[in-house]
């Protein structure tokens, strides 16, 4: 009342009707959107089209998460000499559906004192974050993948490092112990390799010089070559940093169910359960899939092409879609197949070592690796061996033996680094913890006492 | 700026929940709910850059923000114990800053409304190039393996036009890093690692 | 094992609370066993007996069919003419000469007091009268000690003696109600001279025994346990609480009063939900 | 059940966090039964620890003073679950030691082959959940295949596969089966290879060795004064084994080495462990080798009486020096029995080892103790 002058009677006087204006703007707008937006071509383009294809591919990568536990459970049998899996249905096919209906009518158990607005929300917000980076994947030549976009794997790391936040969330909202510290090892492990994920792509992007995932692809096949072959020491580094994003064995801090019992899924049950096992493994395909794409050409085999060119011109599109599909599925398998050979030969990590190997290890290792690609690449390119050609590289044979043995031998500086760094590392160096790892212990003749009078 | 069509539909849809989730971070009790919409918030304006066509601004926002400094601040909110905070309603100190933040609400509304009322930067047009590339519908069909040219004339601009506020930035981000890990180190670890 | 049914030795020197009767049995077996070397002590029951009042005819039995059981295994050994002895034989030989005894009411004694072992001598001219005994039972020596000198003589044994007793393997008790008193029992063996020790001191019902947990580590679990079975108090334990049995039981289960049927008491009832015993239900878990 | 001792080592918490008291077990996956280990944690950083037992307590001792003698010896079975045949075999040898009784050669040499077998058995389940404490599920099954095949001899031998019990006072109740050798013998041929196959798994593992060097250490005067027996206290260099020490049975005549280790971390512990499966092979080859004709009962009174007077007698079980304290009355039935349990006292020493480290390791700690709580709760 005492302030009647300056910007507030302004501010005052003014407001109504400005915001009058903007209310008014925007129903007088709405129907006007509405028809001139919503034209049969662009609801074709833009809902029905993307909604069909979001259709089909939930459809097969759910059914593909499912029989990747199928996968697992065979693959670990096979690995534990026992048989897995073989009562549901012929060679036990029919053991996702038979778990995902038990997980189904399962009782779901929200704790009393847990956070429930949040305890619902974390297996959402896992699930989603592992399904919409779905989209963006090359499943095969262009018009096989959802959607192309410029920021394809940008947009990926981005968002998985948005799903981690449920399993925070679900840890936290738990209100147990138990979950509480899983969630906190779960956060750190993210921030961690997070880090070490991103900067080993970057390494990775001096070739493929774009973020588009089908841009990475074409730029593999416009070469000619996979580009594992160029950065292998930056392929090491995102396979271990994939497991560890994925909080698998031997990185599976998160669950640790020998240390704590679940970890942040200690307090679910039944279906949300399920929600976040679902999300876990659609994890794992996606993590494969990015590695199939940068490193291993995603959908694309050397000679695919020519095989395509020798079909009539009517089956070649199709051809080459099935190949390619074909080829991604077997490239991500084989890495999937990877993930689980990993997970049951190797003992669990202890959580400091794991961040050790996260901020001495790979940190650096994938650091060195982009100064030495970019300088490898730049050598290269002023000998002449690779030119940028509207942003695609081409380069010869010379240029792809230089790039291959150049990015081998970068192994070696790397190695020497790590080396410098972590010498003094108590629980890496164990040789300066025991001067002898002794393969069997020293063997003791006791002889049989004497026993007094 | 000119909202048409979609673009419009997204603005109005982000914007207001950019805007009431900001508004849910600083008046709910619970410190991770404030964090949960403080993400919220963070992904909208994500958004928004999308919608500028800043894509890599908007990847870069959602792993730095959301999947970086926000994991790490719920990480730091497990673990202090913020249930007296929760349980204690305001206090004088509470009252306070609310008035001030109501008082410099209030300016900071009345300032959009003065410059607006004076023909302010809501009616500024933008110039025929920037309209091209905003109107411009992305090609689904453009030949793959091109550089995005958000990113690369952000790469371009962060290592030229702006190198020293770039650098400046990052010798900060250092100090920070080397502060945080002196201030963190107690006697114990360096007993144990000395 | 209660007074009436041990041999005299044990009785004589577990006199601590026993009547000067006793003493005078003690001595008196002594004296026969000294003159007699191995013949068995006859007179001793009766002044034992005479301490005791209620399980008079069960004792009887006891002591009957005990004598029984030792006169057959006699005979079969005698019988068994070429057993070789790895076993000690301390713990034989008063069988056998129970045997050659014809069917007196009382067996051999089962405890032999210790002669020409240096350690022992050493051991007994360090803490003179504080070491009240020192015997062999199967061939296995044992110290009794009084308790007051229990803490004393385990350190000595630990830190001093010529044979350090490094190990300790065991601490637990027994306990003897118609004394009135428990024995707490420590096993010591020796890792450099292969050799075990039990200590044993004798301590009245309603007194304490300072602790070793400060010489073994080990002591702490194993005093808390002899405490939560027997009630025994460690004197400076530094966490004396009970171990196997939930916080808040009432009772101590291996004292010999405390019968084996189920008990329903508050815990029970307040933890286990049990409300009532249900009728006809046998609780008792004894046989007989 | 109990309250936490509250005896703190350091109250500084990284951002003034809480410190959180963690109660794990007794229904944690890795607490190996029944045990509830109530941690107080700092962060990851066990500040203290408090081990809560008695859940399996089933007053063991007080049934044994109202039993008659012949009627004990099952109970023991139940002890020790694990190791059956081992605590079988500590209970009739106390009471033949008790009695002076003889036994025939050769049951002696059949208890020995079963002991150790049993052994075998046991070492194998601390391996398979040992492993599988640390994250290692496949050694898990592979020790489970090969103690399947000890279980089978045992189910054929004893009519059980994890209560065993064929040892009576004086002998064993009935000889070996006819394809006992073969298959026992079949069994010794198979395992080498098969523990070769775990140390390929694991011996050299960086994981491994990352969580289990340096880990648990207590030295050798610690492990004496927390009065640590088996595999805790040869794993800290103490030569210590009551096979060599206090032969029973035909051990004497048997040549087997003890492997020791020199840190005394949970590496080492393991190492001994692998060893003397090894050696454990070694002794069942040799009695199998020597194992003599004759009965397999000795001559025991048809009523059990132990003469009065007292005794100890120790084994080495798979868990340490087993021990058992028979003070006798002459009666038929014990005035008192006190076992010493191996795992007790070793379990005892967790604290120790623990505190300091991380909840990973007091996982890793609690796995190479091989603590069973049959035989500490008793």
């Amino acid at each position: 009342m005492m302030i009647a002058s300056g910007p507030w009677m302004l501010a005052l006087n003014a407001s109504p009707k400005w915001l009058e204006s903007l209310v008014e703007q925007f129903f007088a707008y709405l129907p006007a959107w509405l028809t001139s937006n919503l034209t049969p071509t662009d609801a074709a383009d833009f809902i029905v089209w993307p909604l069909i294809q979001i259709g089909v591919m939930l459809v097969v990568v759910l059914t593909a998460v499912a029989y990747l536990t199928l996968a697992e459970r065979k693959v670990s049998a096979w690995i534990q000499a026992r048989v897995g899996p073989n009562r549901t249905g012929p060679l036990g096919l029919l053991q996702p559906a038979a778990d995902g209906i038990k997980l189904l009518i399962k009782e779901d158990v929200i704790p009393f004192k847990a956070d429930k607005t949040v305890f619902t929300l974390a297996p959402i917000i896992s699930m989603v974050c592992a399904f919409v980076v779905l989209a963006v994947l090359p499943y095969g030549p262009h018009y096989a993948s959802i959607t192309n976009i410029n920021i394809g794997l940008l947009f990926i790391l981005s968002i998985s490092s948005v799903g981690v936040l449920g399993i925070i969330l679900g840890g936290w909202a738990s209100n147990s112990k138990y979950p509480l510290l899983g969630a906190l090892r779960s956060s750190a492990q993210m921030v961690s390799y997070e880090a070490a994920i991103g900067l080993t792509i970057v390494s990775a992007l001096i070739f493929t010089r774009t973020f588009s995932m089908q841009g990475i692809v074409e730029a593999q096949r416009s070469l000619g070559v996979w580009f594992v072959l160029f950065l292998f020491p930056s392929f090491i580094v995102f396979i271990v940093s994939a497991v560890a994003e994925t909080n698998r064995a031997p990185f599976d801090m998160a669950e640790a169910e020998s240390e704590l019992v679940g970890g942040f899924h200690t307090e679910y049950s039944g279906f949300r359960f399920s929600i976040f096992f679902i999300a876990e493994y659609a994890n794992m395909v996606v993590v494969s899939a990015i590695g199939a794409t940068l490193y291993l050409g995603g959908w694309y085999v050397p000679g695919m092409d020519w095989v395509a060119a020798q079909l009539p011109e009517a089956y070649r599109e199709a051809a080459l879609t099935l190949m390619g599909i074909t080829a991604f599925a077997i490239k991500c398998g084989a890495i999937l197949y990877l993930f689980i050979w990993m997970r049951w030969t190797f003992p669990r990590y202890r959580y400091d070592q794991l961040m050790e190997l996260g901020w001495k290890w790979l940190m650096p290792a994938a650091l060195a690796n982009i100064v030495l690609t970019a300088t490898i690449y730049i050598i290269g390119k002023e000998l002449g061996l690779v030119r940028s050609v509207e942003g695609v590289l081409q380069m010869d044979w010379q240029g792809k033996v230089y790039f291959t043995v150049a990015g081998l031998l970068a192994m070696f500086p790397i190695l020497a680094l790590l080396n410098a760094i972590n010498r003094n590392s108590k629980s890496f160096n164990l040789r300066a913890q025991r001067t002898t790892i002794p393969i069997s212990t020293r063997k003791v003749k006791l002889s049989p006492g004497v026993k007094p009078a | 700026m000119l909202l048409v069509g979609w673009e419009a539909l997204f603005f109005w849809l982000l914007t207001l929940s950019a805007l009431f989730a900001a508004v849910f971070t600083v008046s709910t009790r619970n410190p991770v709910h404030c964090a949960l919409f403080l993400i919220s918030t963070l992904i909208a304006t994500a958004g928004l850059f999308l919608l500028l066509r800043a894509e890599f601004v908007a990847g870069a926002q959602i792993l730095v923000y959301v999947g970086g400094i926000l994991v790490l601040f719920l990480f730091v909110l497990m673990l202090v114990n913020t249930r007296s905070e929760v349980e204690n309603p305001f206090n004088r100190q509470d009252k306070a800053g609310a008035f001030i933040a109501a008082l410099v609400g209030l300016a900071l509304l009345g300032a959009v409304t003065y410059t607006q009322q004076r023909g302010g930067f809501f009616k500024t047009k933008p110039s025929a190039d920037r309209l091209a590339i905003e109107n411009a519908r992305p090609d689904p069909n453009a030949p793959a393996g091109v550089i995005s040219a958000d990113t690369e004339t952000l790469g371009v601009t962060l290592y030229t036009r702006a190198v020293l506020p770039f650098e400046i930035a990052s010798v900060l981000l250092l100090m920070a890093i080397v502060g945080s890990v002196l201030l963190a180190r107690d006697r114990r670890q360096e007993e144990t690692y000395d | 094992m209660s007074d009436e049914t041990k041999p005299a030795p044990e009785a004589g020197s577990s006199g601590v609370d026993a009547e000067r009767a006793a003493k005078v049995a003690a001595a008196k077996a002594k004296a026969a066993r000294e003159a007699a070397g191995e013949s068995p002590a006859t007179a001793e029951p009766a002044p034992a007996d005479a301490d005791k009042s209620v399980d008079a005819e069960k004792e009887a039995k006891i002591a009957a069919a005990k004598a029984k059981a030792a006169a057959a295994k006699a005979a079969r050994e005698a019988a068994d003419e070429g057993g070789e002895t790895p076993k000690p034989a301390p713990a034989k030989a008063p069988a056998k000469a129970a045997a050659k005894a014809p069917a007196k009411k009382e067996a051999a004694p089962a405890y032999a007091e210790i002669t020409g072992d240096a350690f022992i001598a050493a051991l007994r001219a360090v803490f003179r009268d504080d070491i009240k005994e020192a015997v062999t039972s199967n061939g296995q020596q044992i110290v009794r000690v009084v308790p007051e000198r229990a803490r004393d003589l385990l350190w000595y044994l630990r830190y001093d003696a010529a044979i350090r007793f490094d190990l300790l393997t065991d601490v637990t008790a027994a306990h003897y109600p118609d004394r009135k008193a428990f024995e707490v029992v420590y096993q010591l063996y020796s890792i450099a001279d292969n050799r075990r020790l039990r200590v044993k001191a004798e301590l009245p019902e309603d007194q304490s025994i300072y602790t070793v947990c400060d010489i073994w580590t080990t002591a702490n679990w194993l005093e808390r346990e002899v405490y939560d079975m027997f009630g025994i108090t460690f004197e400076g334990h530094p966490d004396l609480r009970r171990i196997l049995l939930p916080e808040g039981w009432v009772g101590f289960p291996l004292r010999k009063e405390y019968p084996v049927e189920y008990r329903h008491n508050e815990w029970v009832t307040e933890n286990l939900n049990i409300l009532e015993i249900p009728e006809g239900a046998d609780l008792t878990g004894k046989f007989d | 059940m109990n309250a936490i001792p509250l005896v703190t080592h350091h109250t500084e918490t990284l951002f003034d966090s809480e410190q959180m008291v963690l109660s794990m077990g007794p229904q944690h996956p890795s607490t190996h039964g029944v045990l509830r280990v109530i941690l107080k944690l700092d962060g990851e950083r066990v500040i203290d620890l408090d081990c809560d037992i008695g859940y399996l307590h089933r007053g063991a001792e007080k049934i044994f003073e109202n039993r008659l003698y012949p009627m004990i010896a099952p109970y023991f079975d139940r002890l020790d679950y694990i190791a059956a045949v081992s605590n079988g075999l500590l209970y009739v040898e106390t009471v033949e030691k008790a009695m002076g009784l003889e036994i025939p050669p050769r049951a002696q040499y059949l208890r020995v082959i079963l002991t150790e077998l049993n052994r075998l058995a046991s070492h194998l389940l601390w391996l398979a959940t040992h492993a599988l404490d640390i994250g290692g599920f496949t050694v898990f099954l592979y020790a489970f295949r090969e103690r399947e095949e000890i279980l089978k001899i045992f189910e054929n031998f004893f009519g059980a596969r994890l209560t065993c019990h064929a040892f009576r006072i004086g002998g064993m109740t009935y000889d070996a089966y006819p394809e006992f050798e073969a298959q026992v013998r079949a069994f010794c041929d198979l395992f080498p290879k098969r523990l070769e196959e775990y140390e390929t798994l694991l011996n050299e593992n960086r994981i491994w060795l990352g969580r289990t060097v340096g880990i648990g250490v207590i030295s050798a005067e610690d492990a004496i004064s927390l009065g640590l027996t088996g595999a805790p206290l040869r794993g800290s260099g103490v030569d210590y084994d009551v096979r060599k020490t206090d032969p029973y049975e035909c051990y004497a005549d048997l040549e087997f080495d003890i492997p020791i280790g020199e840190n005394g971390d949970t590496f080492d512990r393991y190492l001994v462990r692998m060893e003397e499966m090894r050696q454990s092979r070694r002794i069942i080859m040799q009695a199998l080798d020597r194992l003599p004709d004759g009965p397999v009962m000795g001559r025991v009174p048809k009523v059990i009486r132990v003469p009065a007077g007292e005794v100890y007698h120790s084994i080495e079980a798979p868990k340490g020096e087993l021990g058992l304290y028979l003070v006798s009355d002459g009666s038929t039935k014990p005035y008192r029995l006190r076992m010493r349990p191996a795992s007790f006292i070793n379990l005892a020493a967790l604290r120790k080892m623990t505190v300091g480290s991380l909840v990973s390791d007091v996982v890793a700690v609690i796995g190479s103790l091989d603590i069973v709580l049959g035989e500490i709760d008793r």
